[in-house]
């Protein structure tokens, strides 16, 4: 009876549990994070009334948001309607079993982790393709049109900063990764540098964050892709922007900034509990570093123009990570890196 | 002529308005749209009239002066201005000195509050959400002054005929001074927060461009006119109440595109603070209110009288019949005419461009709609 | 400047242009057009750099008032021209090809007093609902409805001819 | 070449210089009032509502009962009645009427009364769940707001008040004239 159950698939369920549990409990935090920021730089408190200092206001809004009816327009196309918010918040949260949280803190080491991560987080475009078209409402085609062309095009440049780095180290294993950047981490040099900046333009935009968030952009198309989403099915989408944010920013902590490593005088790497959990912690000090980051450029600037993001990723982004990447060959062929 | 959808063609019509965030009101715009390109754009107005002008009609002149500051929710204070002169040039009243001088600081106190209002919702409109914030905050050190003395915040119903309400106190005039010192510091925060920004400068510049001829045509106004070029202020061109007296510039741009008309309001508030400050030093003494009998009659006759608006000129066309209630009142609202040539400028932007050109021409819907 | 806009509008046509006390009443050229000669007079400002301030209806006894407005950018020349036209079905010519400024203004006189403005393309309601029909709020009521003259006294009984300049 | 980079730099340098000062703001001590805990300093001057002012010696009202203000009011929203009380010379106010929902708050009737006898309240927090509650019976608010400064109303007594021998021809303001327009 007790073998039965493999204890690589315990393990696997339990961590998926895990990783589904965190994904809401990042969302959770992140949605207070984003309004106690936004607060703050706009000179007032952000939420304060639920909880101390208004700590409890996403559990009262998350509860809301599922006691509110669930409205399927008229007209809208009812079963990809009700689809569109699933697939924009499970493939994030499938993405993130290969993500290293500390040394022995992943769910599944593939060894293709970097494309696998990619691949999921491509499948948001899909997403809101969906929602918006099934809307059946104008502005919300416009931003399911607008979020294809702007994540297709994103994802080029995306890709080519993290090239940069698996042409480093010559895996796409995550746990490669981490470990080729022990006292070393790859923004520390000037390839590794630029190929983060791009990385992160590139996230903002493929997270559909201002100063890219022309799907839904408020001001020109009243919510963009999710105008007919109310209760849950937003709530989803929100999850899943938020999880996307999370995937986007431990992409960017792994393959630059050195994944679960401490600064090189503080870098723990023992696969103890209590290793573990300093790994941890600077795992997340520096994922929620940049999200952060991403949500102080959000309350800063204005939203761009869709063809001057267009241009921007075509004109710059793209011929940027391409000869950074052309010369990340010539350096890593001439100093090969371990 | 409304467009209407077509399908022997690949356009889209969509409907931007009634109730939409950046329509500022219930403004509604008609777009047939070639993908994100507009190919025509048809303002559809009316849906806040409340036949103002008719009320003119029916009511003495104090009893409508309320009704003014309903017109423009953000620059009460220069319609009210424009209707009691317009008032007292039918009437043939004398103000007193000091009576003109509070008119015209609490006048242009309104009017910065005015652009900072515009400033806000234009960032807003472009999608950026903080500086609204931060000139609301300025915006409401204004409106706590002018509550002070005028006692409410946006109807201010403070002007009447031959006079103003309530003198200045003490209270407001130090006020006023801390926000003169106050506000041109803050002029540097919105520089660097907004001015300067490369997003905001694409999405400015170029955008929206109006030319001299166009403004002609249309009767654009105030920045909308002062950002292509021509600088035609009443205050200057035709000047009323004690602005001949008081040393100001009327900063113009020659581009007329969106980044001109920001440029423009910018440097607005800075002449609106010199003016409050030379106002406030030169304040005379006296009364501020000159008897008047008790029913004001008008005319026969007609009378014209433009003044300033925050958003253009504005114009009031009294024709009195000798009683105390006017026979025809026409408001000649600035931001009617600059709307109305939104259609000619907006063929052939994207969507995101004519969000930034109705932002940029500072439209205050009930103003037009009456 | 005043002198010869005033001479241009009388050579258009212009029954009379008057030079007026800005001051007292706010314009500097007082002109009266009759409704043929409306269009020349406005393309005459047209080629000097005015701009389009407004059209105004004015609802009276014999004959209703179409009355325009116009400054120049410069200042000091505010012109006013006066149309006059027939009450009950009051018609001028358009003159939204020359200034399409006028376009929005004609028609919202067209809504408030049913003025049409012959070779208007578009003359839907503006400002009224669509299916305000015949309501045209401004016209006057018998009762408040007064003669031209007793209004305007330049409009007084023909043989007064002193104008208040 | 050196254009495109150096317009790359130049904005990427005016977005920091922004994102520095939202950081500052960030760190800067809000501005807001935490508002139903903590409310702002009302305005003397505020004009709300009119109320009838409280004498506080007589807890009468001023009113006269001209009809100045019913006739001042562009909107028609103030109602009013008044009595004459056996053997007195003067109307005594019964009943007045507001309807908020009509007016504009332009103070016509405060600034055409000639005894003063109307004042402006300082109530903001006007919120209700239909239009009647915003039609006011301010005969009645007054005898609530005199009862509040500890005062015995006496608005709308049509008993003649007893003290008259004292002044027998000092308060003969003539009720219909003279309505100075200075506030």
């Amino acid at each position: 009876m007790s073998n039965a159950l493999p204890p690589d698939l315990i393990r696997l369920v339990v961590s998926l549990a895990v990783v589904v549990g965190f994904a809401f409990a990042n969302a959770a935090v992140l949605v207070l994070v984003e309004r106690k920021v936004c607060g703050h730089i706009q000179r007032r408190p952000g939420p304060f009334e639920v909880g101390p200092h208004g700590l409890l206001q996403t559990a009262i809004d998350g509860l809301k948001l599922m006691g509110k009816q669930i409205l399927v327009p008229d007209n809208a196309d009812t079963k990809l309607f009700r689809l569109a918010p699933i697939l924009s918040f499970v493939p994030p949260i499938a993405a993130l079993i290969v993500v290293p949280f500390a040394k022995v803190l992943q769910v599944r080491d593939l060894d293709i982790g970097v494309l696998f991560i990619l691949s999921l987080a491509a499948v948001n475009v899909l997403a809101i393709l969906v929602a918006g078209w099934s809307s059946a409402n104008k502005y919300s085609l416009f931003g399911a049109i607008r979020a294809v062309a702007q994540n297709v095009a994103y994802e080029i440049p995306l890709l080519l900063s993290l090239l940069v780095v698996v042409m480093w180290v010559g895996s796409f294993r995550m746990s490669d990764i981490v470990a080729a950047q022990d006292g070393f981490w790859f923004v520390f040099t000037p390839m590794g540098f630029v190929a983060f900046l791009i990385y992160f333009v590139t996230g903002l935009a493929e997270t559909n964050r201002a100063p890219f968030d022309l799907p839904e952009a408020e001001s020109e198309l009243t919510a963009g892709f999710h105008t007919e989403y109310a209760g849950m099915g937003f709530g989803l989408f929100f999850l899943g922007e938020y999880t996307n944010m999370l995937l986007m920013a431990a992409i960017a902590t792994t393959c630059f900034l050195g994944g679960w490593n401490g600064p090189w005088f503080l870098a723990v790497s023992g696969t103890g509990v209590v290793a573990t959990l300093i790994q941890l912690c600077w795992f997340l000090v520096k994922v929620y570093g940049i999200i952060l980051v991403m949500v102080w450029i959000r309350w800063t600037f204005p939203r761009v123009r869709f063809d001057q993001l267009l241009n921007f990723c075509w004109k710059v982004l793209i011929p940027i990570s391409m000869a950074n990447l052309v010369a990340t060959a010539v350096v890593a062929k001439l100093v090969p890196l371990g | 002529m409304i467009p209407r959808p077509d399908p022997s063609q690949e356009t889209l019509v969509l409907n931007m308005g009634p109730q939409h965030p950046s329509t500022h009101g219930v403004l509604r715009v008609v777009l047939r749209l070639d993908g994100e390109y507009v190919l025509e754009a048809h303002p559809v107005i009316g849906y806040g009239h409340r036949m103002h002008e008719l009320m003119g009609e029916v009511r003495t002149s104090s009893g409508f002066y309320a009704n003014v500051g309903r017109m423009d929710y953000g620059g009460a204070l220069s319609f009210g201005h424009g209707h009691v002169l317009a008032v007292e040039k039918l009437a043939g009243i004398e103000v007193p000195p000091r009576a003109e001088y509070i008119r015209v600081i609490t006048t242009e106190m309104n009017r910065i509050a005015s652009h900072l209002l515009w400033f806000g919702a234009f960032l807003l409109d472009l999608g950026a959400f903080t500086p609204i914030l931060y000139s609301f905050d300025d915006r409401e050190f204004i409106l706590d002054l002018l509550e002070h003395v005028t006692g409410a915040r946006l109807t201010f119903s403070y002007h009447r005929i031959g006079g103003v309400a309530r003198d200045l106190d003490d209270k407001f005039i130090e006020g006023t001074r801390v926000f003169l010192r106050r506000m041109r510091e803050r002029l540097d925060v919105y520089d660097k927060l907004v001015t300067g920004n490369v997003i905001f400068r694409k999405r400015a510049e170029g955008v929206g461009v109006i030319d001299k001829d166009t403004v002609l045509k249309y009767g654009a106004t105030g920045p909308v006119a002062r950002g292509s070029g021509l600088a035609y202020d009443i205050r200057r061109v035709e000047p009323y109440s004690v602005y001949p007296d008081l040393e100001f510039e009327i900063p113009t741009a020659t581009e007329g595109d969106s980044f001109a008309r920001y440029r423009v309001r910018l440097a607005e508030i800075e002449q609106c603070l010199r003016i409050v400050e030379q106002a406030l030093d030169r304040l005379p003494d006296g009364p501020v209110q000159a008897k008047v009998p008790k029913k004001v009659k008008l005319g026969p006759g007609d009378a014209y009288q433009a003044v300033e608006a925050a958003r253009g000129e504005l114009d009031y066309y009294l024709v009195g019949d000798g009683s105390d209630v006017p026979y025809r009142m026409k408001i000649r609202p600035p931001s009617f005419s600059n709307l109305s040539l939104l259609g000619e400028v907006c063929q052939g932007v994207l969507l995101s461009d004519l969000v930034t050109i109705m932002g940029s021409l500072d439209l205050v819907i009930p103003e037009i709609d009456r | 400047m005043v002198d010869e806009v005033r001479a241009a509008l009388e050579a258009a046509g212009a029954e009379r242009a008057d030079a007026v006390d800005h001051g007292a009443l706010g314009v500097h050229v007082d002109a009266r057009v009759p409704a043929g000669a409306l269009r020349k007079a406005v393309e005459v400002l047209r080629g000097w750099e005015f701009l389009i301030e407004d059209v105004v209806g004015v609802d009276a006894a014999p004959e209703m008032m179409v009355v325009y407005h116009f400054n120049h950018v410069g200042g000091g020349c505010r012109v006013r021209l006066r149309v006059l036209t027939d009450r009950e079905s009051p018609e001028v010519p358009t003159i939204q090809d020359i200034f399409p400024g006028a376009n929005w203004h004609e028609r919202e006189q067209h809504d408030f007093y049913g003025v049409m403005f012959a070779g208007h393309p578009d003359l839907s309601p503006l400002i009224l609902p669509e299916d305000a029909g015949d309501l045209r709020p401004l016209r006057k009521k018998d009762k408040r409805l007064k003669s031209l003259g007793d209004v305007l006294p330049a409009f007084a009984p023909p043989e007064a001819g002193g104008e208040d300049a | 070449m050196i254009r495109y980079f150096q317009e790359i730099f130049s904005g990427l340098w005016s977005l920091l210089v922004g994102m520095r000062l939202t950081a500052r703001m960030a760190v800067a001590p809000t501005i807001t009032t935490h508002y139903p805990f903590d409310t702002l300093e009302i305005t003397p001057n505020f004009r709300g509502h009119i109320d009838l002012v409280i004498n506080p010696k007589t807890a009468r009202d001023k009113c006269i009962v001209c009809m100045m203000c019913q006739r001042a009011c562009p909107s028609g929203c103030i109602s009013l009645k008044g009595e004459k009380p056996e053997g007195a010379k003067k109307k005594v106010l019964t009943e007045y009427h507001l309807d908020f929902t009509k007016c504009s708050l332009c103070g016509n009737c405060v600034e055409t009364c000639p005894v003063n006898a109307l004042e402006y309240s300082r109530d903001y927090q006007l919120a209700g769940f239909s239009r009647h509650e915003f039609h006011f019976d301010l005969v009645d608010r007054f005898r609530q707001r005199a009862r509040e400064q500890g005062l015995d109303p006496k608005v709308g007594d049509l008993t003649p008040p007893p003290p008259k021998p004292p002044k027998p021809a000092a308060t003969e303001t003539a009720p219909d004239a003279s309505g100075s327009t200075d506030g």
